[in-house]
């Protein structure tokens, strides 16, 4: 089980470890014995001499239970690897798991209970921005920590929230530079569900192409969700002729949209098209053949070619089950645990207000993840890469593109 | 298009077409106050057809209606009714699970509006009135009675019985008799020639017998027109009336 | 006092089942869950003002609605824009680039409070909204097809299909409605923090009272000869016509009045769970509400609150144990209600007790009126008016 | 509009014509198995959705099979797969009128319900069995891809095969109802139940046999969407709304509305989709639907019949 991405995660924590104690403290334990529950659990969270209660909060009924079950999964096998490595603060994790059902309203309720009932010390979980900002209250005032995996809309800077995806800046602008630059592209198509996480992107989109890049948007649509019939919308790209269609459509509309596509004749060799939508999730319903050429923009693909990643999908395969994808939500929501991990004993505690504020410094850092290396930023997201890769058959896409790490800017001047 | 009359019920040139077919075709009647006039004809006359374009649960192509010089063909089912004219279904239209007494206080014509009827009260005089009706409809010792349990012949009876709660000047009604025994039959006779006075009454019915105890004139429809009108000897000795019951 | 004891309580029976719910509602379960658990039973609670409106409205009027998450959105949202108007304060809102107006409004490029928000600054003008808008939709929405008789299945399809349109147009219109997130992060009323222990105890016997008063409304229009009209008009409406009655004027107004209690369910919802979203507008929450209603009886007022307490525990407890199997239960739960037990639970407990109380008296002879009632109640239940008139017209 | 040649706007033009008319053929299909059950029996069926679905996860199931043992024979089995979808779907069908719906004849509201539970239970059957994914049948080779009559113009092949398909379907049910005796039976027992039967017409037979066929339509529409969109757990409720409004705004007794209904729906539809954003075209074109049906509640035909 051992593998070697967590032989090194847990190298590098010992390292930040024992560089903390040295650095700010006289008393220097050894790095396995459990300091005292009194000194590391001061607000009364569920910390035993011998472990720690975390939550993890996803729907595993309803409509997004399959989104979510890839998260959930990741988040276990980090549990896990920290524990066989001897857990945190020499505190095994143990998981109080809840399930928000797809419902808004639920995952605020099951939110209360974990932190009012168990008490827990951090909370992995939530999917949809809606389950997000129905939950957000509840951490706010009860003062929980919510490790968020889905890379999502921004504009949202919360204390009790560590952000573990891209925010839209991120995923956005270093794809359409690159498309920009390599297709040689002046005009876009930008097609979308109807919801606030398309139609913020597409803003941002828009704003980078017409102000930085000195492109034109040549249409601009939203169809509703679980929409199927794309036939119209088709034809006006027909007539816009764009350089680039840049697609965020989900769900159900998602499948119809790429087939569809297809169908009119619109395929990878004749059109380029971006999409921020598609992970290897998704590829499993829309087919690969559909999407072949096309090209998504992710943080994170399956494919990647590291020694942390490879170590990373079989552990996950191992766990899950062979046939099991890897989404970049999936390996965001991987990285919860050990961003908790880091923060947790570079605080010396498990008291949120303090966990946050040893996030803050702007310096926990993960060498092993398996999209590589990413850092924490002061405003709670993480610096990361972006990518663009392109789609072939199989349902797997290699990586054309590579960014260097960006800072995450969720409140992105210019850009609202 | 017509003119003043001292009838209470004047249809003229009356015409109503279904995809093109006339079930009803220039029909013209007049009806008396204080008569009792039966319609008879064979199945398919437009006699219950002739009823609906009264009461106004189907609008006619063309002609008029006038209810005491009252055009009725654009007033709406409620409004005619509020006007004064009563109607009995050929099935018995009550409400099967509602006691003998809840049916009457429904039809009773007091809180017909949306906010009257929350502000009904059941007041003696209201009591009085049902249990007055009830006894001419011979069911004043059924009254608590669900009305699902009444025999076919009382079902008849109660729904005349709410008609008569409204007091209307036009009572029509489609076959009163049907489904009922011998003795039934003959109340009914007697409570017919009874509630006519004041008021005038029509109806439908195809038991010549009892149309013959009833009636003071008779109209014979067919393929929705007047084939024949008067008294009952005369229509019956008609050779077109023959013919038509006889076959050709 | 006869008053208040026949029209509102409806005699002794109906008397002991409200002091029954009351105390289930106002004492037992404050007693004995712990705050969490109250505030879910406080949220089941505001189903249950829709399924007491669709007793109404379906059970006696026979008028099924599958669009009651409408007035329950309405209702919700109305409230949620008041207290999101509250929580805006151009001091919490400073970061953004207009203060003082919605967060997502901001997001979305709107400079300016739209016209209709501003109303909302007033928490007077928000009650009467919760309740008059509403109503006034129905009407609008009844007049139109209560007028040319459109009823039964059509009716069902086509506020089905106005509950869709209204979700789509919340999602769509994010800038003016916060979108598929709904309207979030709502805090205090009045500068009172909804979100405190002590304001969630209170707000749930706002509701629990609330909803016993809708109740009582309820019974006295049942009561009242306003409902004997209704059940009159389920099973003949046609007679009713004749009788002199304006039928389609007894339909808008008990439509209207479902509406408006529905949105009563709605705004409660939106204070005790602390936010709206278009998920509670659309068909599916409308035709759950609906089985809350059939479950506990189509024609018992109180029974729609057990129906809706009953279903909302077992989704809780089944998706919490086995989730794969709730939605074989609830599926299995509308079939069953629809084919064995058309009167809910009500129906069964009328059936039994009565049965029962009836043999007690009657030593062993159970009388052949309550057996016939209760015959007859089947059988009228099943003769629900389905045809639009107008086609026969 | 500037800037396009006459030949590039007459292109669109053919497309787009062509767009309207492939939402038609689809509109139509889903809607025509509703038609027959709603308007010859009166009986709403709230998991119509769920029979397509029932087709559309045959045609995946008899994708991965043949893939699996006789990948040879990809080319064919699509055609396969709709004769077995309508099968599988009409046999489930015929089951469900015979344990549910025959019982509830008589209270046609409680039959939406009866059948809103089965569609539950279909979804949930679906998760458990294909689970909550998306799936997609891999498309025999010459339904993908585009016809090309001019440079400029792609008509889509899945949307000319779904034109041609509805064609066939909405032809042959015209045969089965108005051509054939067993139509003739059919049409006889929705006028007057008591009579058929008392002429020797097996009404509960006729009954069964009309849902069954109905629910086999749906398993031809749900096989033949395939082609152009996803098979999901819960895709059919995503059909259902759209499906009924097909109907009650033809008229429920007349499949010659329920034509003219697909019709000026997917036109309109696809027309103001292509001069509006997609979610304003689709609040508009159902609003304009339900304000019509408060204006006109008997649908655009309808039999006006004496009583």
């Amino acid at each position: 089980m051992n593998t070697q991405a967590t032989e090194g995660l847990w190298r590098h924590a010992r390292k930040l470890l024992v560089a903390m104690s040295l650095g700010g403290s006289l008393a220097i334990g050894p790095v396995h014995a459990a300091p005292p529950t009194a000194d590391v659990n001061t607000t009364g969270l569920a910390v035993t001499d011998s472990t720690v209660k975390v939550g993890i909060l996803h729907s595993l009924t309803g409509t997004m239970a399959i989104s979510e079950t890839g998260a959930q999964e990741a988040e276990k096998l980090a549990i896990q690897q920290i524990n066989d490595m001897g857990g945190i603060l020499g505190r095994k994790i143990e998981i109080i798991q809840e399930d928000g059902a797809s419902d808004w309203p639920t995952f605020a309720e099951k939110s209360r209970k974990l932190l009012v009932n168990d008490k827990v010390a951090a909370v992995f979980g939530c999917w949809t921005s809606a389950s997000r900002k129905a939950a957000l209250p509840v951490f706010e005032k009860e003062n929980g920590l919510l490790y968020y995996p889905t890379f999502y809309e921004g504009l949202e800077q919360s204390h009790n929230v560590i952000y573990t995806g891209q925010e839209a800046t991120q995923q956005i602008l270093a794809g359409l530079d690159w498309v920009a630059k390599e297709k040689g592209a002046k005009t876009f198509y930008l097609i979308g569900s109807d919801y606030i996480w398309p139609r913020t992107s597409m803003k941002i989109a828009r704003k980078h192409i017409e102000n930085v890049l000195g492109g034109t948007v040549v249409g601009e649509e939203y169809k509703p969700l679980g929409d199927t019939s794309f036939g119209s919308v088709i034809n006006k790209i027909r007539l816009r002729k764009p350089d680039v269609i840049y697609a965020a459509v989900v769900g159900g509309s998602n499948v119809a949209w790429f087939k569809q596509l297809k169908a009119a004749g619109i395929t990878g060799q004749k059109q380029t098209l971006l999409t921020i939508s598609v992970t290897e999730d998704e590829v499993l319903g829309i087919g690969g053949e559909n999407l072949e050429g096309f090209y998504s923009v992710m943080k994170y693909f399956q494919s990647l070619d590291n020694e942390n990643n490879v170590a990373f999908v079989k552990a996950f395969k191992e766990m899950h089950g062979k046939d099991s994808v890897i989404g970049d939500v999936t390996q965001a929501a991987y990285l919860g645990p050990w961003l908790w991990k880091a923060a947790v004993e570079k605080a010396g505690s498990f008291d949120v207000d303090k966990v946050v504020a040893a996030s803050e410094q702007g310096d926990i850092e993960l060498h092993t993840a398996p999209e590589g290396y990413v850092k924490l930023h002061p405003n709670h997201h993480l610096w990361s890469k972006t990518r663009v890769a392109q789609w072939s058959k199989d349902g797997q896409a290699k990586v054309v593109f590579e960014s260097d790490l960006i800072e995450p800017n969720p409140f992105p001047e210019g850009y609202q | 298009m017509s003119s003043e009359t001292d009838f209470t019920l004047a249809i003229e040139d009356l015409t109503v077409s279904f995809d093109g077919f006339k079930a009803v075709n220039g029909l013209s009647m007049y009806i008396d106050r204080n008569e009792l006039r039966v319609v008879i004809g064979p199945n398919g006359a437009g006699k219950t057809t002739v009823l609906d374009l009264i009461c106004g649960k189907t609008k006619a192509t063309s002609g008029s209606i006038k209810f005491k010089n009252h055009e009725l063909t654009n007033l709406s089912e409620h409004q005619i009714v509020r006007a004064g004219v009563g109607r009995k279904f050929q099935t018995p239209s009550i409400y099967e699970n509602l006691s003998v007494f809840e049916n009457l206080e429904i039809s009773y014509p007091k809180g017909r509006g949306v906010f009257g009827s929350l502000a009904f009260e059941r007041t003696a005089e209201v009591e009085a009135r049902i249990r007055e009706v009830a006894a001419d409809i011979f069911l004043e010792d059924s009254l608590e009675m669900e009305a699902a349990l009444l025999s076919h012949g009382q079902k008849q009876w109660l729904e005349i019985g709410m008609l008569l709660i409204q007091d209307p000047e036009l009572l029509m009604l489609d076959e009163p008799v049907a489904g009922m025994s011998v003795r039934e039959r003959e109340q009914t006779a007697d409570l017919l020639n009874r509630i006519c006075q004041g008021r005038s009454v029509l109806v439908i019915e195809h038991d010549m017998e009892f149309v013959a105890r009833i009636a003071h004139k008779v109209t014979v429809l067919h393929q929705g027109m007047i084939l024949a009108e008067g008294s009952m000897d005369k229509v019956q000795n008609d050779p077109k009336v023959i013919e038509v019951y006889l076959g050709h | 006092m006869t008053f208040f004891y026949d029209k509102l309580l409806g005699g002794k029976q109906g008397a002991i089942g409200l002091a029954i719910i009351a105390l289930l509602i106002l004492v037992v379960f404050p007693l004995t869950l712990d705050l969490f658990r109250l505030n879910l039973v406080g949220k089941y609670l505001t189903y249950a003002f829709v399924a007491v409106s669709l007793v109404l409205l379906w059970g006696y009027g026979g008028i099924l609605s599958l669009g009651q998450g409408i007035f329950f959105g309405l209702g919700g949202y109305g409230m949620a824009m008041f207290l999101k108007l509250e929580a805006s304060d151009p001091e919490s809102t400073k970061i953004q680039s207009t203060p003082g107006i919605p967060d997502f409004m901001d997001w979305n490029q709107i400079t300016e409070l739209p016209w209709f928000w501003v109303p909302f600054e007033s928490f007077g003008f928000t009650l009467l909204a919760i309740l008059t808008i509403p109503a006034l939709f129905a009407f609008i929405i009844g007049f139109a097809m209560f007028k040319r008789r459109v009823s039964g299945v059509y009716f069902a399809i086509i506020t089905q299909a106005i509950a869709l349109i209204l979700t789509v147009l919340i999602v769509g219109q994010q800038g003016y409605t916060g979108g598929i997130n709904g309207i979030t992060d709502l805090r205090t009323l009045n500068g009172w923090d909804i979100r405190d222990d002590s304001s969630k105890y209170i707000l749930y016997f706002i509701n629990a009272f609330l909803l016993l008063g809708c109740v009582l409304v309820g019974r006295y229009v049942l009561t009242s000869k306003f409902g004997r009209l209704l059940l009159a008009m389920r099973d003949k409406e046609d007679r009713v016509r004749f009788s002199g009655y304006d039928v389609s004027n007894f339909k808008i107004f008990v439509f209207c009045l479902a509406a408006m209690m529905s949105a009563i369910g709605g705004a409660m919802f939106t204070l005790q769970v602390g936010f709206m979203s278009p998920s509670f507008v659309g068909i599916v929450p409308s035709i759950e509400m609906v089985i809350f209603a059939a479950v506990g009886g189509r024609m018992s007022l109180i029974g729609a609150i057990y129906g809706t307490l009953l279903v909302n525990y077992g989704k809780t407890v089944f998706s919490e144990s086995f989730p794969e199997v709730w939605l074989f239960l609830m599926g299995g739960l509308f079939i069953a209600v629809v084919m064995f037990f058309p009167n809910g639970l009500a129906g069964i407990y009328e059936k039994y007790s009565k049965r029962l109380f009836s043999c007690l008296r009657n030593g062993g002879d159970c009388g052949r009126r309550v057996t016939a009632r209760i015959l007859s109640f089947r059988t009228k239940s099943r003769a629900t008016d389905d045809r639009r008139t107008g086609e026969a017209a | 509009m500037g800037g396009f040649s006459y030949e590039e706007l007459q292109a669109i033009l053919v497309m787009q014509g062509f767009a309207g008319l492939s939402l038609f053929s689809v509109l139509l299909l889903m809607a025509l198995g509703l038609a027959i059950i709603f308007g010859q029996m009166g009986v709403i069926n709230m998991a119509h959705g769920e029979f397509m679905a029932v087709g559309a996860y045959t045609t995946y199931m008899l994708s991965t099979i043949t893939e699996t043992y006789v990948p040879g024979f990809m080319n064919y089995y699509f055609v396969f797969s709709i004769i077995a979808a309508f099968l599988v779907a009409g046999v489930i069908g015929y089951f469900l009128e015979f344990s549910l719906i025959r019982h509830l004849y008589k209270r046609p509201l409680d039959t939406l319900l009866a059948t809103w539970g089965v569609s539950l239970i279909m979804q949930q059957i679906f998760r458990s069995v294909f689970g909550a994914r998306e799936v997609s049948p891999t498309l025999p080779e010459w339904l993908m891809g585009s016809y090309q009559p001019t440079d400029t113009i792609d008509i889509p092949l899945n949307g000319l095969f779904v034109l041609g398909l509805t064609a066939f379907v909405t032809g042959a049910v015209f045969y089965l109802m108005f051509k054939s005796r067993w139509g003739l039976r059919v049409r006889a027992t929705t006028q007057n139940r008591l009579m058929s039967g008392a002429v020797g017409i097996n009404t509960k037979m006729v009954d069964r046999l009309t849902f069954a066929l109905g629910c086999g339509i749906a398993g031809i529409a749900g096989a033949a969407f395939t082609t152009i969109a996803s098979t999901g757990p819960t895709t059919g409720s995503l059909y259902i709304v759209d499906t009924f409004m097909v109907v009650v705004f033809g008229g429920a007794a007349s499949l010659f509305g329920t034509i003219a209904s697909a019709f000026s729906i997917a036109q309109a539809q696809s027309i103001m989709e292509f001069f509006l954003s997609g979610s304003m075209a689709k609040v508009l074109t159902l609003l304009t639907i339900v304000v019509i049906l408060m204006l006109r509640p008997e649908g655009l035909f309808s039999i006006k019949i004496r009583k």
